[in-house]
Order: C-alpha cells, then structure tokens, then sequence
C-alpha cells in the first residue's frame, strides 16, 4: 500500500531564498522565512478545567502557559500560546505530535484539536519588522506594548493571523524583533505575497524555509 | 409662485434674476391643521403634495426639525430602479417609476430624472441565474429587465476589469434601461415647491417633541414651536422613526437605525454613464450631472444615529472600487458623509395605520427609499386621506412580523443590518 | 473607528470584531414556555434607542469572546464592556472602565 | 521670453536649490525650473500665468493661492496610464520630464470655445437648470447629455493605475498635524517630555508660514530656528517626522487618517515603494496646529489671472523667488497683508498702491509701507480688476463711492483676512465659536482629546503661536503620561496690529459691471448667493445646495464664510447664528488608490484554495467561485464545454467511481460531556442518541424560523462530534454557535472550533468507490462494518483521516478527510485509482447535476426564503424538544397553503433544457402582469435519464404533481412546457447509496 509521507504546505516552492530591493552590500531591513513541519496543538478547557488543563499541558510540554491572555512561553517541547479564554496552542515540531497524549491527559477538563495543517507560519523579523506588521494589524506593535513573550490574534490586511513575538531587541540584539506568524493555509499565498509586498521597501531577505519554534 | 418655463428664465436674464419669488413660504404654524406630516425629507413632502393634488386635502403642515430636505433624501446616491423580484415590492416600486417618468412636469421643476439604466453585476453563473430569476419575474410583472453577458457590459463602460485573473471576474448583468438617477435636492425642492402653492404650510426648524393622544386617538404634537392641533398626523421620519414613534407610546419597532456612507470624487469628464452595482463587493457607482463619481457600499455595520460614517467602510468601499475598476486609483475623493436609515427586519418598507386612531407610520426604507419617494408619498397620502391603505401598499403593515408575512426581497432574515 | 475594549485581549480596533445588535433582548429561558408573543418582542422588536445601548460585539479575529458593551449611538462614545453574564445596562451611569 | 525664468529674483527664494535646474512642460510648451519648485512656482517665475478654465463659465484663471486651498490651477498631472487630473499646481513638486496639461478647455487653453457660457452667463444663474429642460417630456436625457460634457473637470485615464499604495498603522501619545511655527513648538516640547510623538505636514518641507514670512526669532532669521527644531525633531528616536502628508479625516476615538506621497515628487516611482500611503493614527492626544487660510475678497472680476492671495504673492517671493508682478497692487482689510508690500519692495519690485478697507490704519506694518513711500488708499476699494488673459490694471474707488481711479498692474494680492483651518476639528461634529476680534470661527471644545493651537486657533501673532504650541505640547504630554518639563520658548518681535475690518463682499464699481466671484473654482459669485436669498434657499446648507458652493475640489477653504457672511447680511443676521455648513473629510482630495491601499487585486478579499488546487488547476479545471473560495466547476478534455464535460464526469461516477474536492465545507470540531445536549439544541432534529461512529444529516434554522444551513454532522467519539456547514455559511454558523454556547447555554460543558483549514475533504462517489478506498484506508470498510452513514476516524495511506460513508451524489459513497498537508497527496493517489476503475474527476456542474437528480437542496433553495416544510423536509422538525427557531414556525404565513415548495420538473417534450431562474407561469400567451406560481432553482441534464431535469419551488407543491406549467424565461423569448414531478428523479428509494 502506498504511504503519504511527506507534508506539503500552501508554501512550498513559493518562499523560496532571495533577496529583494537590497542594494549590493546592503543589510536587508526584514527578513521572512517559512517556517515548516510544525504541529499545533489546541487544548480547550471546559468551564471551570482551566487551572487543570494548565496542569496537564505542564506536565506535557515541561512548562505551564501563562494563564494571562496574550502571553505566550517557551517550553522544552515548543511554544504555549494563549489563543483564547482557557485555551492555548502548544506548537512543537514534527515529529513530535503531542495531541494524543495531551488528549488523554485531559479526557475529563479540555477539548484537545489539531490545527497544525489548518495554519502555515512566517517569521518575520529585522530592524524594521515591527513597521511590516503595522502595515497589516492596527495593535500597538512598539516595544514597550509588545515584546517577546506577547501574542495577539489580529488581522492582517484581509486575513486573520496569530502572531507571537519570540524575541525582541533586548533578547535578540543584532537580530532586531522576531515575530511567528500564523494564519489560515487557505489564503497562505495571499498572506505571503502580501508580506514580501510590505516588507520590499525595507529590502527583505527571504531565508530558505527551516523547521523548528526555537528563538533564534 | 413664478411658473418655470424659458420665457421665465429668459426674463431672469434680462432683469438680473430679480423675476424670481421664494420657492415657498415660511409660514409661521398655525394652531390646527387637518393633517400634519412628521418629516421634511422626500417622503413627508411628497405626502403633502398628493394630498394636495389628488386628494383636496390642503389644510396640511410639513414640520421639519431641520431644514427641508436634509435628512436621507438630501445625502442619498440617488439610484432609482424598480427590478425587485417579490409582488409586492415590485408593484410598489414600478408605480414609483412611472411616477418619476412625469414628475418634472408634474412638480413644473426639473428634477433631472435620468434613465440612464441600472445595471447589476453578476460575477458567477449561479449570480447571473439570480439575477435571471428576478428579471424573468420583472418582464412578467410587466417592468422592463435585460440580461447581459459580458461583452454587453463591455460595451457599455470599458473600464472595468474584464480579465479572467479579476479577483470578480464580470459574468454579465440585470439592466433596468428604465431605471437611473435623479437630482436628490431637486426631488425635495420640487415637491416642496408644489406643495407649498397648493397651500400646504412648510414649517422648519420646528423638532416634533411630543404628542397629545387622548382615548387612543391623536389630537396633535408637541414641537419645539409649540402645540400644534390635527385630525390626522403622519409620521416621515425614516431615520429617527424609533426616536419619534416612541413619544407616541409606540415603543419597540421592528426598526433599527444604521448609518450608510456616501461618496463623491473630484469632477470628470464624462466616464461612466449608467448606474452600476457590484453586488459581490458592496460597491456601487455612478456619476452625477457634475461630474463627481458618486459611490457607496455597505452600511457602517452598528446602530448609530450619527450622521457620520468611519474609517473602516472607506477603506472597503475603496478597495472594491478598485478591484471593479483599476484606474480608479489615480481619481481621488472628495468628500464623504452620511445618512442614519431605518433598517426593517425584512428589508421592505411599512407604511399603513398604527394602533393609534389618526396617527400613520410611514418607515423601514432601508437604502432604497429615494426611489421610493413619489409612491410612498402617493401612497401615504391615500391612506391618510382615505383612513386605509390603498392596495399597493397594503402588504406593508406593521404587524405583518406577527404572521409570518414579511416580505424579505434578500432572504436576510431578521437581521436588518442585513439588508 | 471605535477602540473597543476586549475583556481578554484589552484595546482593539473595531476591524477585529463583528457586530452581534441589541444585547438587552434575552434569548426565552424557557423556551417551551414563551409566548408567541416573547418570542415575536425577542426576534423582532428593538428598542433602538438614541443614546446609549447595550450590544453584542464579538472579538471574532481575535480571542473569539462575545461581549457586551455600551456604547452612544448618537455620539459614539463607548461606556463599559462586559462578558455575556455579567450585568450592563443601557443608564448604567458608569462612564466607562478607565 | 517664454522659458527663461525671466520672473525669478536672483537672490531669494529658500525652498530651491539653484543648482538642479529641471525641465517640465505645460500643454506641450517646454520650460525650466528649480528643484524645489512646485509647478505653480515654476510657472510663474516664467511669466504663465494663464493656467486653467473656470468650471461653468470657462473663465481664465490664474494661480490663487500657495498651498492646499487652490482653486483655480488645476492641471492634468503625467499622461497615459498615469495621467492625474485636477492635481492642484500649488502643491505639485517638479521633478525632471514632468508633463502637464491644462483641462475643461476644448480646444485650447487659450482660446476655449466653452468661454461663450460667459457670455450668456445672465441666463445661467445659480439654479437656472431646475427651471428649464423639462419639455418635451422625457427629453432631459438629451440635454443631459451636453450638460455632462460641458461639465466636470479633467479627464481619467481610464487606464489600470499602475503604481502601488499601502497603509500603515501608527499609536502615539501625541500627534500633531502641521508643522508651522505652533505645530513644531509643541512637537518639541513634547518630544523633551519623553512623550512618543508624530509630527506631520502637508507641504514637502516643514516650517509652515516660517518659510513664506519674513521674520526673526530670538534675533536671527525665523529659519534658523526652523531648521534647529526640525533637526532636533528628527533625530529623536521618540518622533516621527512625516511631509509631504496631509492629515485628511478625524475619526470617532482619536484616530487621524493621513495620506503620505512617497513618491509623487520622482517622474515614476520606484517599484519596490509605494506611491503613497495612509497612515491611520492613534493617538492619546491630538494637537492641531494646521494654520489659517488667507480668505480672498468679492471685488469685480477678482478671478483676472495676476489676482492672488496677498499671502501667496509674499510666499511664492521669498520661498520661490518668483516675482509674481513688477507692478503689484496691494488690496487688504487687515495689517498682516502689508508684509506682501513690504516684501516686494525689499526685493526690488513695485508697489502701485496699497488699498485698504479701513478709513484710518496705522499699525506697525501699515507704517512701515507709509515709510517707503507706497501710497496707501484708505477707506477705499478695489472695485473691478481689468483685463483678459492676464491682469492689466484696476480699478480703485473710495467706500463712500465717488469716481474711480485705474491704476495699472500685473499682479493684485488680496486678503480678507485669515480664517483658522478648523477642518479636522470640525469633522469630528465639534462646535465652532465665533471671534468677533479678527472675524473668524475658532475652534470651541473638541469631541475627543485634542486641542488646536497657533493660527488654526485663531492665534496669528508668532510670539503666541510659539508660546501657545509649546505649552499644548508640554500640556499633552502630561495628559497622556503625566510628568511635564518646561520648555523655553523662544523670543519674538510682536508687531502691533490693529484689528481687521470684515469685508466679504465688495461692492460694484459705478460700471455696475463684472463678477464678484466668492467660490472661484464652482463659479458662484455674489448674485448667485443673492439669488438664493431671494428664491427663499436661506439656510446656508440650502445655499450651498442651491448655489453649489463650497462643493469644488477645495471645499470651500477659500469661499464659505464668505458666502455664508453674505447670507447673514441679507438676512439681516449675526454670522455665528447663521451657522458653517457640515465640514467632511477628506481635507484635500485623496487618491481612491490610496485608501485602498494593498487591498488590491487578489489583495481584495483573498482567494481561498484547497490543498489540491495546484493539482486541479495543473489538470485543467476551469474554476468557479463559491463564496470567497475558488473550486473545479468542470475538467474539460479537449474540445468540451461545461455540458460534455459534466455529462462525462457524471456518467463515470454513476458508471463506475468519481472523486470530487468538499474541502470547502465548513467543518466544527464539538466537543464535550454536553457536546449531544447543544447539538440537539441547535438543529432542529433530534442529536441527543445519535451512537458513536454514525453520521447524521441535520438542519439548522434561523430564529425566525426560515432554514439557515444543512449539513451532516459525526459522532467520533463519546464526547466528540464532527460537524459540517455549507460552504457558505461556515463562518456565520460558526459564529452563531459560539454566540449561543457563551451568552445563552454557558453552563454547557462544551467546546467548539472550527476545523475547515485542518482537513481536506474529497469524495468519492459511484459503485467502484469502495475499491477505490479499501487498500488506502486502515479500517474494514466492508458494507457489513461500515455501512452507510457510518463515520470513522483511521488513516489514509498512513496520514491522519476520516472517513464519512455519506452520500450527496446518491451514489454509494465515502467522504474522506485527510490532514491538511497530506490533500493533495491524498487526492492525487485517489484519483489515479479511480481513473485505472475508469472513474473520473468531478466538479461543481457534475455535483449540482447529481444532487438534482436526487433532490437534495442547496443554496438556491437554502435561500432564507425557505421554511424546512417548502423543502419538503418538515418531517426532520422534532416534535419532542426544542430547538432554535421552533417557536416562528407555526406562523399562518408559513403554513399557508400556497406556499412555493420544492417540486421537480420535467420538459413536457423530454428534450428542451429548461433554465435557472425561469419564472413558472399557467399560460405562456398572458400579458402583464402574469401570476406568477414559482420559479426554476436548479438545472441539470440528467445522463442517466436522458432529459433535461430541473427543481422548482412551486406554489402548492407537490399538490400540482402531473400538472403542465410554462417555465418562462421572458428576457430571453423562450419558453418551456414543463411537467411537475417529484423531485427525487433517480432511485428514491436510496438503494444505490445504501449499497
Ligand atoms: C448614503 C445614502 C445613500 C442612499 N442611496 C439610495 C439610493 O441610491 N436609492 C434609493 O432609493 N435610496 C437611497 N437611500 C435611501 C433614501 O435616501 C431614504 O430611504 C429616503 O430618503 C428616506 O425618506 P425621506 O426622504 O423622507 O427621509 P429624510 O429625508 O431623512 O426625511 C426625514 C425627515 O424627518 C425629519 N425629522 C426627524 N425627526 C423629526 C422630528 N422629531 N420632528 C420633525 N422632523 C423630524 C428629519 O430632519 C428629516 O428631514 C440612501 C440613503 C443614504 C443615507
Ligand atoms: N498675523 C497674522 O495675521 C498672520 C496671519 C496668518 C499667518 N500668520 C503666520 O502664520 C504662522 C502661524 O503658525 P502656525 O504654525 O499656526 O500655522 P502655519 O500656517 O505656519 O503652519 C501650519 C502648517 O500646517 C500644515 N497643514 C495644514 N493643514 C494640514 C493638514 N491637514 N495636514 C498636514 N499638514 C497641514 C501646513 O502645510 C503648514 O505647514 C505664524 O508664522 C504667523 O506669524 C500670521
Ligand atoms: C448625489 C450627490 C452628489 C454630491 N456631490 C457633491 C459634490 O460634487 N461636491 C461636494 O462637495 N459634495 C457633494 N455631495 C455631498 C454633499 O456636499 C453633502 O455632503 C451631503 O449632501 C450630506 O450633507 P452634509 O455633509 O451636509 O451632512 C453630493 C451628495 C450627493 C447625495
Ligand atoms: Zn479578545
């Protein structure tokens, strides 16, 4: 019998390295990747689990997620994410798919769902980053309201996107902000193209798709 | 009143435009009236000027918080058409129409009705056997319709985005050749006008504060000018209906009130000569006698009684614009406002009797009520003068919610947001 | 263009939510029990008052919460938020939450 | 000589730089310029000065003014696809090519047939048109259609715009829009407080009046502090500094819509860069510090080219060096205008006269004119200005009246005095009050956190647009982060001025003759506004209405309070009780390109695709929108239409096997302990027993009772449910659920998300459909272990899936999820069983083709109109317990018994295809209005039956079952005799799919 092995992002074959509108010599402003092969985990209390499910994913992703909207953490398995009143993502690679285990450990208190195929996920990061998202999203992106640690679901320009700042300027000298990107795998050519668009005229560099949640 | 003709206007000339007399009065309120309309938007004044001209009833005062004409009727985008697709509505609208067609002459006032035609766009083949439904359903109700493919549509205006890549590539369209635009102002002014000379008192500046209801039958309304007495009152508001209706005890319409934006753009040379709506991406175009391109989109979305729309549905309206028609971007805006609509539960207008002897309701136009404006006033006119509703308008009653008999053109449902 | 305030999320622009109407009309809670004519007052009738009102947003790009708020509908000022269960009326005279 | 800059002064002129000499042209004619130069500068300094055509009476006009109020230079900016019309030259910078051209004159600038409006302009009154063209009847198209012509303004391109645009988003604490003397002194102070700022102005270089007035701060030319505090500004890393950016819309809660032009100053701009951008500002604080305009005066034909702003005249020489006249003429009610004199003089040119309103003046600056010996004509007028193309003399008359004295001249600077730039301020629906000490409105309290301050105050004086500027800024940065620093404020000169003499309309000189223009660009002039006085239009926004005042491309920064002080006048009136027309954004006129931003092309609402839409657009599909999702409508082989195709791909489905892509469906993930409860709440059938591994057909209503969405929903586990929407109206279904789990049944231990973009979807369908799956999928998939209706999760070749034994098609047939990433891969091996069966791909026309012989409804049934009764599935309607929308449906009007329910419908003659969207009818021959009894939602030719097969919802139903009907289609002339039959046309009784 024939086995599918392999994933295949919206993405794949569209962003591809290279540079564009950097003058020989010049720094890119931001840089994109795409990030592949990541499994996103969604656990959803019911009334009155939340302190329980927070518990569990503790015990399965080696930390406990910030029970306060909009934070997010890294953990030994990946990254927690608030998403939600009593709802996180844990995002881990492949192939460390942690739904099951976390379904079992939660049989009683959460809602446990897969959305790693429903998202494709951009990193975005550099000097100017934080002016790319703020062509897209109208939060407040300085670095005195968001910085690594903060998560926020917004819009961006016409889709919806989850977006989850692993590292700033302090954490990160030299890099400047890292932002994780996610939105819907349906409109994933859109929201690629629309990122190279607003992140040109800061010259962007589009770095070979890479695996992994890490910090750079 | 000076009769409008050439010859008037050739004296004009030669004496400096001194010929000319007020348009209308200003009369100061009398104490009674036998009717007293609620409104001096398109729909109150045209009321007054068919009781006056068809039913012998000239003992009338218009009352109008503001200045005549500026409310709904003096901001609207001025599309008139008659292709709805249910009985009712259609009926309604077409005797509108007809009335539009001899309404300059009517009124002796140029209201520049110009049937320029309406054309609907269609962006799929499912769209395009909608729109065939409802033309179908028009030709049989008597009401011009034609469909048309693409190419008909290219022919008419070059400049849309006819490409197969257009993110709403155009299928065709439902053309009303019947169905235009007209000068908004004009409409009031002229109804006004001809009212005003058939005796009917225009009272502005004169808010409707309260009303005086004894034993279940009216006996007049509270105004910012004081009490004025009358047989019958009529209430126009559009709007602020929900606002008004409540003094008279009648609470909780099914009525909300939106605010819908408008816009107009620096005038061009001619560009686009008929009225097109683009259903698929909330936008519809025109342009005025002016030369401004006149645009609009979806309500604002929220409750509002404003007259000031936001941010957000300009940058949608614009960016339909665009994707309809590209070379849009190198034109700019002009100017920008707002009306507040009173938007029904079912799309569709009410105007009948109320639970209140002597008091008639006249409301839920939704965006669509300039159109409406000579047979809603036609209309109105005839159930207050005949204390019942004349069988165009029969279906149009307040209480048809309670029976299941709403009449909902778009199958929205009870949103009236939605409509 | 209304900031409007997430009881999670805190401060966002209106683009990120959707409009849900009245939230003073309560869905039957019994709903064998009401009369054609509750049912008829919850679906059909509005107060729509001018002035403040009390309505549902939901923060539907965001956390996806459902919400009450108050707001002005002649001047657009926003009063306070509150989650569905939690009480707001439309003369709640509390400004708002600042 | 044309061309040479023969007008430019050899010194002056700060904003140029002399050593980038640029060539441009106008209406072909070649010239040069300075880097620096806006078209009206450089234009000038040639000696044009005939730039464009009034709009009605096609008057030659001239340049007004030195900014963003123009009225009068209006031009065609660059040609082809982007060509720009009514671009004012006042604000258009040169740049080397550039190409304009003068419009709304045919044939040429110079000799414009349209100017005989002139002269019939008697006839042509405010309003003329509302009086005439109303005979014969019908006719007005006719006229119509000339009137259009001769009206508007420039021409459009009609070309796709082909440069790019974006929107950016910005907070701050404070943002302060203009950056004048006031604007950049409260910047400053509040950028020392720390406080995160934006500064923005709409010129391409900051200062505002700074560069166009002669003045010293602190002892040294005003510049030099400009340009320290515009340094100091910019290098902050707490600021951002913004020209070229107009702030053009006030919004509810602070929010400030600006547009930048990025690139509008380079020939063509740059690809990787937008043209220009809007900026949304969200500030806690607004200063405003947008200046004043300067107001012209309502003398005889003030509208001569050479007639400008005194201000315009002062800036266009020492920001320009243009030497706008050799011979000027000065005609002002206040002091301020003097400096124009004094200016000229300083720098060679002469002054004729200066005439003033005012019987006595004698400030600082009226007695330094004095000094230089320029006569001054007091309690006088200029009462006609003379010439054609260009100004030659004019003529002066003393108030009391008495004879006129001509005097010649090339240039005139007038000035009624200033008025504040209340724009943004008054958007917001903020009051205005009336300063009777200059005479002008000045803003009252503002609606949100916002003050205005410097000349947008009514504060003209420098010294307290400084003082003032910088305590705002100092004030608002405490406001929103509390702590202040003080901030010096620099030392400035104040000259005593004396207090201006209102004078909006001047009046005819004893020649009684020319026009008195108050809104230049619309062409309305004092008669017209005296007109609408008499016809009774004396409510100002009656007037504007009426007169079209104020309802140009300027919006009347230059006319309405001058029209609207004329009305007060006439009807005997103060002018605060007469009251401002409504102010509305934008400021200036603003590119739609621009608002649209990158909301373009497939930009605008994005295009959603499936996992194998690469694999279907690679096999040739020709696509179809659904919603705001693209889907494979059919897979034509060579020559096919729509109907081959379909036809092919239906008979290999029913002959062997098809597979077709549903990822679009809406797809919820329910889970919970009271997952069953708030199913069976929700649909109107009954959930609460359906078993673990069963899938269920459900339906949803609306709250008024009328069918919202249908769809099949899964048991998958004891707490775990599947459900599917329509495509359409996953997202509102969503929503709906989630509104009633949080606000209505929170006590329910419930949780909901939604799972479309997780899971790919296809069927497959036909009786070769389980040998397509059986060695993919992990479980028996036997009929005895999964039968039909059965639901199961398992893998697929090794991927995460679901399989569903349902069936749309009326074929046996399985529904297959498969994880997302693995669609496409799924899909393909799918398909490639499938076609070695001798199956087929499907699409949309096959679907709908398939679906119709089984009367299954859909969207054009499903179409809000519906009752669950008219689609012939009332039965579903659970008696037992309570659902959504129970309640409405018991209304007589949705039991009557005409109600149009589903039926089918045959061609009497078995062959003629009948049409979507026919109107069924009794009697095909009937005139207007005809009954009309239903109409035709859904066609098809059915393979299998050899007919054309339609649906219909038909008054009465099924109660016509056997009657003829016509299926009208009177747009087109055709006309179908149709049968009524029932709408399960192929295997009622289901034995195929149940297998
Ligand atoms: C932006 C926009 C675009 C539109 N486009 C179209 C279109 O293209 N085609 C179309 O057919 N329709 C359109 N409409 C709808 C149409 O304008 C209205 O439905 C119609 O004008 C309403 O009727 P009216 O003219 O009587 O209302 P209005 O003109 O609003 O008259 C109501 C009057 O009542 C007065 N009033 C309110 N309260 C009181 C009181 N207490 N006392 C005294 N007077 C009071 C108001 O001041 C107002 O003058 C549009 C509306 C808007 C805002
Ligand atoms: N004494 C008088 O009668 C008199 C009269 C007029 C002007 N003045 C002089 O004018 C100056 C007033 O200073 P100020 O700072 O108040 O005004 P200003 O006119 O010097 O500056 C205002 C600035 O705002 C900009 N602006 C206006 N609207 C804008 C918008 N919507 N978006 C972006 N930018 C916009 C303008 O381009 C300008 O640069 C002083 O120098 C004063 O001496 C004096
Ligand atoms: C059909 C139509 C055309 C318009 N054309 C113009 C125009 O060319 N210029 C303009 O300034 N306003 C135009 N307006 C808008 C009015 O100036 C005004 O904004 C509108 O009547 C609402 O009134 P308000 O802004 O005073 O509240 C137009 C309005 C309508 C309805
Ligand atoms: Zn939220």
């Amino acid at each position: 019998m024939a086995e599918i092995t392999q994933r295949r992002s919206p993405l794949g074959g569209r962003a591809e390295a290279r540079d564009i509108n950097i003058p020989d010599g010049g720094t890119p402003g931001v840089a994109l990747q795409h990030r592949t092969g990541l499994c996103i985990t969604q656990a959803a209390a019911y009334p009155g689990c939340d302190a329980a499910l927070r518990a569990s994913l503790a015990e399965i992703a080696g930390s406990e997620p910030d029970a306060r909207p909009n934070r997010s953490v890294a953990a030994p398995a990946g990254r927690l994410i608030w998403t939600g009143p009593a709802q996180y993502w844990l995002v881990t690679e492949d192939p460390q798919n942690p739904a099951s285990d976390l379904a079992e450990a939660t049989a009683e208190t959460a809602a446990i769902t897969e959305q790693g195929h429903g998202r494709v996920c951009l990193r975005l990061s550099g000097r100017d980053a934080r002016l790319v998202l703020a062509k897209g999203s109208t939060i407040d992106f300085h670095p005195s309201h968001f910085a690594a640690g903060d998560c926020a679901q917004t819009g961006l320009l016409s889709v919806s996107c989850l977006i989850d700042c692993i590292a700033d300027e302090d954490s990160a000298p030299g890099v400047g902000p890292v932002f994780d990107l996610y939105s819907a795998r349906s409109t994933a050519e859109h929201f690629l193209e629309w990122a190279i668009e607003a992140a040109a005229p800061h010259g962007c560099r589009i770095l070979t798709p890479g695996s992994g949640i890490a910090a750079p | 009143m000076t009769h409008y003709s050439v010859w008037s206007l050739i004296k004009g000339g030669l004496t400096g435009q001194k010929n000319w007399t007020r348009a209308w009065r200003d009369p100061e309120p009398k104490s009674s009236y036998d009717v007293i309309i609620i409104g001096g938007g398109g729909h109150g004044l045209a009321t007054a000027h068919y009781l006056a001209k068809l039913h012998g009833v000239t003992n009338v005062a218009v009352l109008e918080k503001g200045w005549l004409g500026g409310g709904n009727v003096g901001r609207n985008t001025t599309i008139v058409r008659s292709n709805y697709l249910l009985d009712a509505n259609a009926h309604f609208y077409e005797h509108s129409l007809k009335l539009w067609e001899g309404l300059s002459d009517d009124l002796n006032y140029n209201v520049m009705f110009s049937q320029r035609a309406v054309i609907n766009l269609a962006h799929s083949k499912p769209q395009l056997d909608g729109f065939a439904r409802r033309g179908n359903a028009m030709l049989l109700n008597g009401i011009d319709a034609e469909l048309l493919d693409r190419d008909g549509v290219q022919a008419m205006v070059p400049y849309f985005d006819y490409s197969e890549s257009a993110r709403f590539p155009i299928y065709g369209g439902l053309m009303q050749r019947r169905g235009g635009s007209a000068r908004h102002d004009a409409v009031a002014w002229g109804y006004a006008r001809s009212a005003d000379a058939r005796g009917v008192d225009l009272i502005q500046n004169c808010e409707v504060t309260g009303f005086r209801i004894e034993d279940g039958r009216v006996l007049g309304v509270e105004t910012t000018r004081g009490f004025i007495g009358a047989q019958k009152v009529g209430m126009a508001v559009a709007g602020h209906t929900s606002h008004v209706a409540a003094m008279a005890g009648l609470n909780r319409l099914p009525i909300e009130s939106h605010k819908l934006q408008a816009m107009v753009s620096e005038g061009l040379k001619p560009l686009i000569n008929q009225v097109y709506t683009f259903g698929a991406g909330h936008f519809y175009i025109s342009q005025s006698d002016k030369g401004g391109l006149v645009y609009g989109g979806d309500l604002d979305g929220y409750n509002s009684y404003a007259q000031r729309g936001n941010y957000p549905l300009i940058e949608h309206v614009h960016a339909a614009g665009m994707a309809l028609m590209p070379s849009l971007g190198r034109l700019r805006l002009t100017r920008h406002w707002a009306g507040v609509m009173d938007m029904s539960m079912d799309g569709s207008p009410i105007i009948g009797m109320t639970p209140i002897e002597g008091l008639y309701l006249n409301a839920g136009w939704c965006y669509g009520g300039f159109k409406a404006t000579p047979a809603s006033g036609w209309c109105f006119a005839h159930t207050i003068a005949q204390n019942r509703p004349h069988a165009l308008n029969e279906a149009f009653t307040l209480n048809r919610f309670e029976t299941g008999a709403q009449i909902d053109e778009r199958g929205a449902g009870p949103i009236p947001g939605a409509h | 263009m209304f900031i409007i305030k997430c009881p999670y999320c805190g401060e966002r622009d209106v683009t990120e939510f959707s409009y849900g109407g009245d939230a003073t009309r309560a869905y039957p809670q019994d709903p064998a029990q009401a009369t054609p004519e509750d049912w008829h007052a919850y679906v059909y009738e509005r107060d729509n008052p001018r002035g403040w009102h009390v309505e549902w947003w939901q923060h539907s790009q965001g956390c996806r919460q459902w919400l009450k708020l108050r707001r002005n509908t002649l001047t657009h000022e926003l009063g306070r938020t509150a989650l569905p269960h939690e009480p707001l009326s439309p003369d709640d005279d509390e400004g708002s939450d600042a | 000589m044309i061309g040479d800059q023969l007008r430019r002064h050899p010194t002056l002129g700060g904003a140029l730089d002399r050593s980038k000499a640029l060539r441009f042209s106008f209406d072909g004619q070649r010239y040069s310029g300075f880097q620096g130069d806006t078209l009206a500068s450089a234009l000038l300094a040639n000696g044009v000065t005939l730039l464009g055509r009034s709009f009605k009476y096609h008057r030659p006009r001239g340049v007004m003014s030195i900014g963003s109020e123009e009225s009068n230079a209006l031009a065609e900016l660059r040609t082809g696809a982007r060509r720009e019309p009514n671009t004012r030259m006042t604000q258009i910078e040169l740049f080397q090519g550039l190409e304009a051209q003068s419009q709304n004159r045919w044939p040429s600038l110079n000799l414009d047939l349209l100017s005989i409006n002139g002269l019939v302009a008697p006839f042509l009154a405010a309003g003329f048109y509302y009086k005439t063209f109303m005979r014969p009847r019908g006719f007005w198209e006719k006229y119509e259609y000339f009137i259009r012509r001769a009206a508007g303004l420039g021409r459009a391109s009609g070309e796709a715009d082909p440069d790019r645009y974006e929107r950016i988003h910005r907070h701050c604490d404070i943002l302060v829009t203009g950056a004048g003397a006031a604007g950049l002194a409260a910047a400053k102070s509040a950028m020392q407080a720390g406080a995160r700022v934006a500064i923005l102005d709409e010129r391409e270089a900051p200062g505002g009046w700074l560069r166009f007035d002669r003045n010293l701060i602190e002892g040294a030319p005003a510049t030099v502090w400009l340009d320290e505090t515009v340094a100091a500004l910019r290098a902050a890393d707490n600021v951002t500094f913004l020209t070229r950016t107009t702030a053009f819309g006030y919004y509810d809660h602070n929010l400030i819509t600006a547009v930048e032009r990025v690139q509008d100053h380079r020939a063509v701009p740059d690809p990787h860069k937008p043209r220009q951008r809007i900026w949304t500002f969200r500030a806690k604080q607004v200063i405003l510090a947008t200046g004043a305009v300067e107001q012209p005066l309502a003398f005889a034909d003030n509208d001569r080219p050479g007639v400008m702003l005194a201000g315009a005249l002062r800036g266009y020489l020492n920001a320009y060096g243009v030497m706008a006249g050799h011979k000027a003429v000065i005609f002002s009610n206040n002091d301020h205008a003097y400096r124009t004199a004094l200016d000229l003089i300083d720098a060679g040119g002469a002054i004729e006269a200066v005439v003033d309103v005012r019987p006595s003046p004698a400030g600082d600056l009226v007695r330094a004119v004095r000094d230089r010996g320029v006569r001054v004509y007091t309690d006088s007028i200029v009462s006609h200005a003379k010439g054609g193309h260009a100004l030659q003399a004019c003529d002066v008359t003393p108030r009391g009246g008495g004879r006129p004295e001509t005097i010649e001249c090339d240039a005139l600077g007038m000035s009624g005095g200033w008025n504040p730039a209340v724009h943004l301020h008054s958007q917001t629906g903020a009051k205005l009050d009336w300063r009777d000490d200059p005479g002008c409105f000045v803003p009252a309290t503002a609606k949100w956190p916002c003050v205005s301050v410097g000349a947008a105050n009514g504060d003209f004086q420098l010294a307290d647009c400084l003082a003032n500027g910088s305590e705002a800024g100092a004030q608002a940065a405490k406001a929103s982060m509390g702590g202040t620093t003080a901030t010096a404020v620099p030392g400035v000169r104040a000259f005593r001025e004396e207090r201006p003499h209102p004078i909006w309309e001047v009046p005819l000189g004893p020649d009684r003759r020319g026009k008195r223009f108050v809104d230049f660009q619309n062409d309305v002039t004092v008669e017209d506004v005296e007109l609408a006085h008499r016809e009774g239009f004396v409510s100002v926004e009656h007037l504007k209405r009426y007169t079209t005042m104020g309802m140009a491309t300027d919006q009347g920064k230059t006319s309405n309070i001058a029209g609207l002080a004329i009305m007060a006048r006439l009807r005997d009136k103060p002018i605060p009780e007469v009251g401002t027309t409504t102010f509305r954004p934008p400021f200036t006129p603003v590119s739609i390109g621009a608002i649209a931003g990158q909301e373009r092309g497939q930009h605008f609402q994005p295009l959603r695709r499936t996992s194998m839409d690469d694999w279907h657009a690679e096999n040739g599909a020709v696509f179809q929108n659904v919603g705001l999702w693209r889907r494979p409508h059919y897979y034509p082989h060579a020559q096919e239409d729509v109907d081959d195709a379909s036809r092919r791909e239906v008979t290999a489905t029913r002959g062997a096997v098809g597979v077709c892509d549903v990822t679009t469906l809406g797809k919820i993930d329910v889970q919970g302990p009271d997952a069953a409860e708030f199913l069976n709440r929700i649909y109107a059938n009954g959930f609460a027993k359906l078993p673990v591994g069963k899938a269920r057909y459900g339906l949803m209503l609306r709250e008024d009772g009328m069918v919202f969405d249908d769809g099949v929903t899964s048991r998958l586990g004891e707490t775990r449910y599947l459900m599917t929407t329509t495509t359409g109206n996953a997202g509102p279904v969503m929503a709906k659920l989630e509104f009633y789990l949080q606000t209505v049944w929170p006590e329910l231990r419930v949780r909901i998300t939604s799972v479309t973009e997780q899971w790919a979807g296809f069927s497959v369908a036909g009786p070769k459909a389980r040998e397509v799956l059986q060695d993919v999928i992990d479980i028996d998939i036997s009929d005895g272990a999964f039968p039909f209706m059965a639901a199961a999760e398992c893998r697929f070749a090794g991927a995460p899936a679901r399989l569903f034994r349902i069936s749309f098609s009326g074929e046996r047939a399985y529904e297959v999820n498969v994880a997302a990433d693995h669609g496409a891969e799924a899909w393909a091996l799918t398909v490639a069983k499938a076609q070695a069966l001798g199956g087929s791909v499907y699409g949309l026309e096959s679907l709908g083709t398939m679906r119709i012989e089984k009367g299954h409804v859909a969207g054009t049934e499903i179409n809000g109109q519906t009752t669950a009764d008219d689609l012939g599935l009332g039965g579903m309607l659970s008696s037992k317990k309570e659902f959504i929308g129970k309640a409405m449906t018991g209304r007589p009007a949705y039991l009557a018994p005409d109600r149009q329910k589903l039926v089918g419908l045959r061609p009497v003659d078995g062959a003629t295809w009948i049409k979507a969207g026919a109107q069924l009818i009794e009697d095909g021959a009937a005139a207007p209005p005809v009954q009309m009894l239903g109409h035709v939602t859904a066609v098809a030719f059915s393979p299998e039956l050899n007919t054309p097969i339609a649906l219909a919802l038909l008054s009465g139903g099924m109660a016509r079952a056997g009657a003829a009907l016509e299926a009208a289609y009177p747009l087109t002339g055709e006309s179908v005799r149709v049968r009524v039959v029932s709408p399960h046309f192929l295997d009622p009784e289901g034995t195929r799919m149940h297998g």
